[in-house]
């Protein structure tokens, strides 16, 4: 078979030098995406490890693959962890959780964690939806957008594409950044509008670079309408598979006119992480 | 409760087992502004058109652009449902409805029809007066069509059966503002849209034991969030259920298939026809009807504070212009008034998951301690 | 005399040879974005070597499909739908209707007197991609469309998905997952909703009783899907051999005179 | 290229319209500094009042749309994020978008409006527009009533519509006196009544010339006129003098068969208005020969027309007999006599949205081989009952093409390399190849 440009890579990491067995409290987090699963460990508010998965068409597998793979080679083991919260589209098919937090929840949360409580607004670009979170100075939520209808799958949309452009998902970004100035959008409406559009930009002649620009700059707009309905403030952070794609992360930063933080954890994890705070929360509570 | 649920789900039997028992005829209306009244009057079942989730195969052919509710009646037209419509009627109102009426006029030429025109400045100095002309043609047409003449007194027991029912749901409207209402958003949704398709006389007998049998009743212990619902008109209680499984519910709605429909009385006057007009004109404005002096901001103010809710949810037809123009008001005026809000769009279906991670987390918003409970 | 037809999809590339309405020898090969042009020669030689031979032996070639322009050394272009009604009056001369389901397009092609062409009808913007959605599903779900097409044709139940257009399918489909149900049934609510779509392009302008009805392009392979379409539509499709290939063959024709 | 069939050659008048259209946009941008009343509308007693001009959205919105893609993008989210989605006409979404942003395309600041009179329209969108202005800041609003049914003709009816669309008007001028206190120039008026309904016969026989074979205009040339004297006011008699330019060069044209497009051998009409940003979808068509003769929203300003018995094509008269023939002294007598003439462009549209074979006559009366009916998804009234006129045509032996996109005003949806494969296809399967690249 020929390549899978589509195809992004899994990555999972259990730590070596935190001892689980000292922490007062181990908690779990687990966000079943329509495309990707992730599963943090936390012990005692410290990160012990991590999945990211792609999600099979049986969540609940999914949800314990992630987990096996976040524990790792560590002798820790399910009953090690206190408490569990799943969240996400499959938030209620993870069988080994006593709770389920709703995504925008988990992925504040996850983002103040990641890039610092300065956070004032959390853009979470996922595979289905994006959303556009609002948050207080303190740990509320003061708004939030979840994009429109005709605006879904965004993300399994740059899947399509790279299958159809021949071009290794990971690259789209760093090619589509290589034009000198960004062409028109092509339809922001719909990925599906805009994959056939795009293609079809060869006839005008357009290279490679020029058709991924068009493309990944048509998405960055259509999110950058919803996010300024939340009328967004600084500091900035992009949680969610698409954070990665730095065609669409440089764009919006250029449209929204500021700079994303930057943070050492896999953007993809915030929804994860949140979840597993939310947990510990509700260890210190009980 | 059920029955109310029972005749909503089978609307088409039931227009069809009334036409049986009565051998009356019945006639299909698109908008809110159709003065029912007259209609009944004449001895006639008005039946709101509401759309359904049947996958629609049929109306690529004449339509593009529809809201998803003109589409499907179209198609149930198509497919036969509304077999036992002997006519329809259309009062100036959304242009897709407008579009759907003459659609299916197109393909059913033989069904009675009438178009009523409807003041798009609904407040002017003249209005009530085109509108009161447009009643008399209305009635005119009605009268040829069976053959027998509307009196006084039928207008007027029309118009006392109408009010009794308004008057009913009012009350059962007024439980809603309790701090722990012993009816259900999605109960008293049902209700609305039930008397809509329904007999309004029977609707009035089986809806005052419903509130006699509503007085026994015990309030849920903790009623949860209480929410507003504002929006495009709705042929099913989805989205109420939905969050009332979330621990929230609707106290309130601002909807042309919910409390607008009801709201307001006719005032008895010797013109009949005139105060049926003024009516009409007077109801609460739907999104395209309010024009100049913009009365809906206010009106959902006003019951965003009568019912103490604590948060909107707007939720919008794809391709609904009316609410679609209105929005950008809506949303101002809510947050001028610091009124936290969720707006989203639905369709055809209302996609389970998506919606409810949007009420999950829009519920967590209004109440944060809830996501630690 | 030798001619040829290369049909430029905007998923992938068919070539066919032909000689005196033999077809001698066929490639096919992805699309290949920015390389379309290098993809379709790729594509061109190997048809060629198969066949055993150089392009001068070719007398003419004709492209079709959309991406039609990247054939740099095409001698003329055709649009699908001629390729299609030649391909298809071709192989079934009583032939009144072509539908081509693709990757991207659906094609209604209703056919008059002689070659003449009645209508074109194309599906809407909000129908396209209904052959890369399929795909992009059972990627999703876990299974091959090999799989997929043989799934048995028995209508969904209630997994019912939305009709407005394959992205809110899709959104209803993976709702579908988070209740559990079997990927089966959710491929199956899938195929219907897919179905709808195509439907209410032929529900324009076939009536069933019109049996001569060619079914070609990618999607036509996909026994579970055609037998879904022919239940809701209650049209009797013919499907030719190499259904796939019918654009580049109808070009082949066309160049043949 | 092959030589031409027919000689071409470029309208005379033309400069002059742009010039005309160039000044009606100087005047809206300088209204503010000139110390005069702007109204967001359209209404032909405008010109009653000394100190008020009135503008709609739409040609703003055509224009920028036409102008920038970049800045309507721009303008579009500002409407975005304010709440409004993209199903709401690219006319406003344009236009508004511009106000929320404060400044137009050159940077010059945005003309604001002082008060609402909507142009009653069928079209929903329409029937709200003008809020956005009215939301924004607090101005007066008026929306005129614009009366419609179907089913049977009914004079009562249509007297009692006349009757409260003339006292609303009477009404709303008042209320603009009250409010603005400004006097109300009857005189002024009733003259521009009386000359403005010299436009109609002019127009009227723009229209039938170009039922000549070759069609001695295209549809890209009465998108220069068809705006003067509704949509873009000027002064009433320059407006008339330009009309009858226009018609005298037409005739002139018809009688030495200069064509629009050289190799006519297609005629094809639309509906509704084009991709402004898109224009050159004309030219294309015509390098397969194929001119368009327009469509019954670009011959507007004759009003409505119809085949009579005897086979002619001539206007048709609506609503006429309850003003326009009466002697013109009073105000009212001026407001009845225009509403007896704007009625008729009401009637007109009325068809186009409610009568799915609105398009049939005139497809007779054009000899028109096809039709390209656009099927734009933000505007209702750019949209609705166009697949039952498609049908309709096709049944009459019409080939009918349908292509989408959001709005005229509005690129997003518009998928321009798709749009030409789709002519491609239509041309070529009916036999018809380029002859010329």
């Amino acid at each position: 078979m020929t390549q899978e440009y589509w195809r992004w890579t899994e990555s999972s990491w259990t730590s070596k030098d935190i001892d689980w067995k000292k922490a007062k409290t181990i908690t779990a987090g687990v966000d079943i995406g329509t495309n990707s699963t992730q599963a943090a460990i936390m012990c005692d508010n410290l990160l012990f490890g991590y999945a990211n998965l792609r999600t099979g068409p049986d969540y609940r597998e999914s949800a314990g693959a992630a987990m096996r793979q976040a524990l790792g080679k560590s002798a820790m083991t399910l009953k090690d962890i206190r408490y569990t919260v799943g969240t996400g589209w499959g938030s209620r098919n993870v069988p080994f959780a006593q709770k389920t937090v709703d995504e925008i929840n988990c992925h504040a949360r996850g983002a103040r964690f990641m890039y610092g409580p300065a956070v004032k607004t959390v853009v979470d670009l996922g595979a289905q939806t994006c959303k556009a979170i609002r948050l207080y100075a303190w740990d509320r939520i003061r708004d939030f957008m979840i994009n429109d209808k005709c605006a879904v799958g965004m993300g399994r949309g740059i899947e399509v594409m790279a299958d159809l452009m021949q071009v290794p998902i990971q690259e789209m970004g760093e090619r589509s950044l290589t034009v000198g100035r960004d062409p028109e959008p092509v339809s922001t409406t719909c990925y599906a509008f805009a994959n056939t559009e795009a293609i079809g930009l060869f006839r005008e002649g357009y290279q490679e670079s020029e058709v991924l620009a068009a493309y990944l700059f048509a998405i960055a707009w259509r999110i950058h309408g919803m996010v300024g309905r939340v009328q967004p403030e600084k500091e900035l952070a992009f949680t969610g598979g698409l954070a990665k794609n730095t065609g669409i992360t440089k764009r919006l930063e250029r449209e929204m006119g500021m700079t994303a933080l930057t943070s050492e954890y896999d953007p993809q994890l915030a929804g994860a992480i949140g979840a597993a705070l939310i947990a510990q929360k509700m260890v210190e509570k009980a | 409760m059920e029955r109310f649920r029972e005749a909503l789900q089978n609307r088409h039997e039931y227009a069809r087992n009334w036409k049986k028992r009565t051998g009356g005829k019945v006639l299909g209306y698109y908008e809110p502004y159709v003065p029912e009244e007259i209609v009944y009057a004449a001895g006639i079942l008005p039946v709101r058109l509401l759309s359904q989730h049947e996958p629609d195969d049929v109306t690529d052919r004449q339509m593009y652009g529809n809201c998803a509710c003109s589409r499907d009646i179209l198609n149930q037209f198509t497919k036969g449902r509304y077999d036992y419509i002997d006519g329809l009627i259309n009062a100036e109102g959304c242009q897709w409805m407008l579009n759907a009426f003459q659609t299916t006029l197109n393909n059913k030429p033989d069904l009675f029809n009438h178009y009523i025109f409807v003041p798009d400045y609904v407040d002017g100095r003249t209005s009530k007066d085109v509108m009161r002309s447009e009643l008399k043609v209305f009635k005119k047409a009605l009268e040829n069509w069976t053959g027998k003449p509307i009196t006084d007194s039928n207008l007027d027991r029309a118009i006392e059966v109408y009010n009794t029912n308004r008057r009913l749901m009012r009350q059962v409207y007024e439980l809603r503002r309790a701090d722990n209402p012993v009816v259900l958003g999605s109960e008293a949704m049902e209700m609305v849209l039930a008397s809509q398709v329904m007999d309004k006389e029977e609707m009035n007998r089986l809806l005052r034991d419903a509130i006699a049998k509503l007085a026994e009743r015990k309030p849920r212990s903790d009623t949860g969030v209480r929410l507003m619902l504002i929006g495009s008109p709705t042929s099913d209680v989805a989205l109420e259920e939905l969050v009332e499984s979330l621990g929230a519910n609707i106290v309130i709605d601002e909807l042309c298939t919910g409390s607008c429909y009801f709201w307001n009385e006719v005032i008895a006057q010797s013109d009949r026809l005139m105060a049926i007009s003024l009516r009409y004109l007077g109801r609460p404005h739907c999104a395209l009807k309010d024009n100049n002096w913009r009365r809906r901001p206010a009106h959902i103010y006003q019951l965003y504070e009568d019912y103490q809710a604590h948060g909107v949810i707007i939720a919008k037809q794809i391709y609904c212009h009316p609410h679609g123009t209105d929005n950008p008001l809506i949303w101002k005026i809510l947050r001028e008034r610091n009124i936290p809000f969720h707006y989203f769009e639905r369709d055809t279906t209302l996609p389970y998951e998506e919606t409810r991670l949007r009420m999950e987390a829009f519920i967590n918003m209004l109440k944060p301690e809830l996501v630690l409970k | 005399m030798i001619t040829a037809g290369i049909d430029v999809g905007i998923e992938s590339l068919k070539a066919v040879i032909l000689k005196d309405g033999k077809v001698l020898a066929r490639g096919t090969g992805l699309s290949g974005g920015a390389n379309r042009a290098k993809a379709v020669e790729q594509v061109w030689s190997d048809a060629l070597a198969a066949a055993g031979l150089s392009p001068s032996d070719v007398s003419r070639v004709i492209a079709t499909g959309q991406g039609k322009h990247d054939v740099r050394f095409a001698d003329d272009r055709v649009v699908e739908p001629v390729a299609d009604a030649r391909a298809a009056r071709f192989l079934y001369p009583g032939v009144t209707a072509v539908v081509d389901i693709g990757a991207d397009q659906v094609r209604l092609v209703t056919l008059g007197k002689g070659d003449s062409i009645m209508e074109v009808v194309m599906n809407q913007k909000c129908a396209a991609g209904l052959g890369i959605f399929l795909k992009s599903m059972a990627r999703t779900l876990g299974m091959t469309l090999e799989e997929i097409s043989r799934l048995p044709d028995n209508s969904p139940g209630d997994a019912a998905v939305n009709d407005g257009c394959s992205v809110f399918a899709e959104m209803d489909a993976l709702g579908l997952l988070n209740r559990n149900t079997p990927r089966e049934e959710v491929a199956r609510a899938i195929i219907e909703a897919i179905v709808v779509r195509i439907n209410s392009i032929l529900n324009e302008k076939i009536r069933p009783a019109e049996a001569a009805t060619v079914l070609v392009g990618g999607v036509s392979r996909n026994t579970a899907v055609v037998n879904a379409l022919k239940r809701r539509s209650g049209i009797n499709f013919v499907i030719p051999e190499q259904a796939e290939y019918a654009g580049a063959l109808g070009a082949a024709l066309i160049a043949a005179g | 290229m092959k030589k031409q069939r027919w000689e071409t050659r470029p309208l005379d008048v033309w400069n002059k319209a742009k010039e005309m259209r160039a000044k009606w946009q100087q005047s809206i941008d300088t209204a503010a500094t000139e110390r005069v009343l702007l109204a967001q509308g359209n209404v032909g007693w405008s010109i009653g009042f000394p100190a008020l001009r009135v503008i709609e959205d739409n040609p703003v919105g055509a224009m920028m749309a036409n102008k920038s893609d970049e800045f309507s993008r721009i303008c579009r989210v500002a409407g975005e994020v304010l709440g409004w989605g993209r199903e709401i006409c690219g006319y406003q979404l344009n236009c508004w978008g511009a106000m929320y942003l404060g400044h137009q395309q050159d940077g010059s600041k945005f003309p604001m409006r002082d008060m609402v009179i909507p142009f009653p329209d069928p079209c929903d969108q329409h029937t709200k527009r003008g809020q956005a202005p009215m939301d924004y800041s607090p101005i007066p609003r008026w929306q005129e009533n614009w009366p419609l049914y179907t089913g049977p003709q009914d004079t009562d009816r249509e007297k009692a519509m006349i009757e409260d669309r003339v006292y609303c008007t009477l009404y709303i001028i008042e209320e603009i006196e009250r409010i603005f206190g400004q006097k109300f120039d009857d005189e002024r008026f009733i003259e521009s009544v009386k000359v403005s309904g010299g436009i109609h016969p002019y127009a009227q026989d723009v229209s039938r010339f170009m039922q000549h074979i070759p069609s001695p205009l295209s549809q890209k040339d009465l998108y220069s006129f068809y705006t003067l004297g509704g949509l873009t006011k000027g002064d009433p008699g320059e407006t008339v003098a330009i009309w009858k330019a226009l018609r005298d060069e037409v005739e002139w044209r018809v009688q030495n068969n200069i064509a629009a497009v050289g190799n006519e051998r297609y005629r094809w009409m639309e509906t509704h208005p084009p991709p402004w940003h898109f224009l050159k979808y004309y030219r294309y068509m015509e390098k397969y020969g194929a001119v368009c003769i327009g469509s019954q929203y670009s011959h507007l300003m004759a009003g409505a027309f119809e085949i009579k018995e005897d086979g002619t094509w001539g206007p048709r008269e609506v609503f006429g007999k309850f003003g326009k023939d009466r002697p013109i002294k009073t105000r009212e007598d001026a407001i009845r006599a225009m509403i007896g003439t704007e009625a008729r462009g009401h009637r007109f549209k009325d068809d186009e949205v409610i009568r799915p074979y609105a398009l049939n006559d005139f497809a007779k009366a054009y000899k028109v081989n096809g039709a390209i009916l656009p099927l734009w998804r933000c505007g209702v009234g750019c949209t609705v009952t166009r697949k039952e006129q498609g049908l309709r045509l096709s049944e009459m032996g019409v080939r009918v093409l349908h292509y989408e996109g959001s709005q005229p005003g509005d690129r997003t949806d518009l998928d321009e390399n798709r749009l030409l494969d789709q002519l491609d296809v239509w041309m070529e399967s009916q036999g018809l190849r380029k002859l010329e690249d």
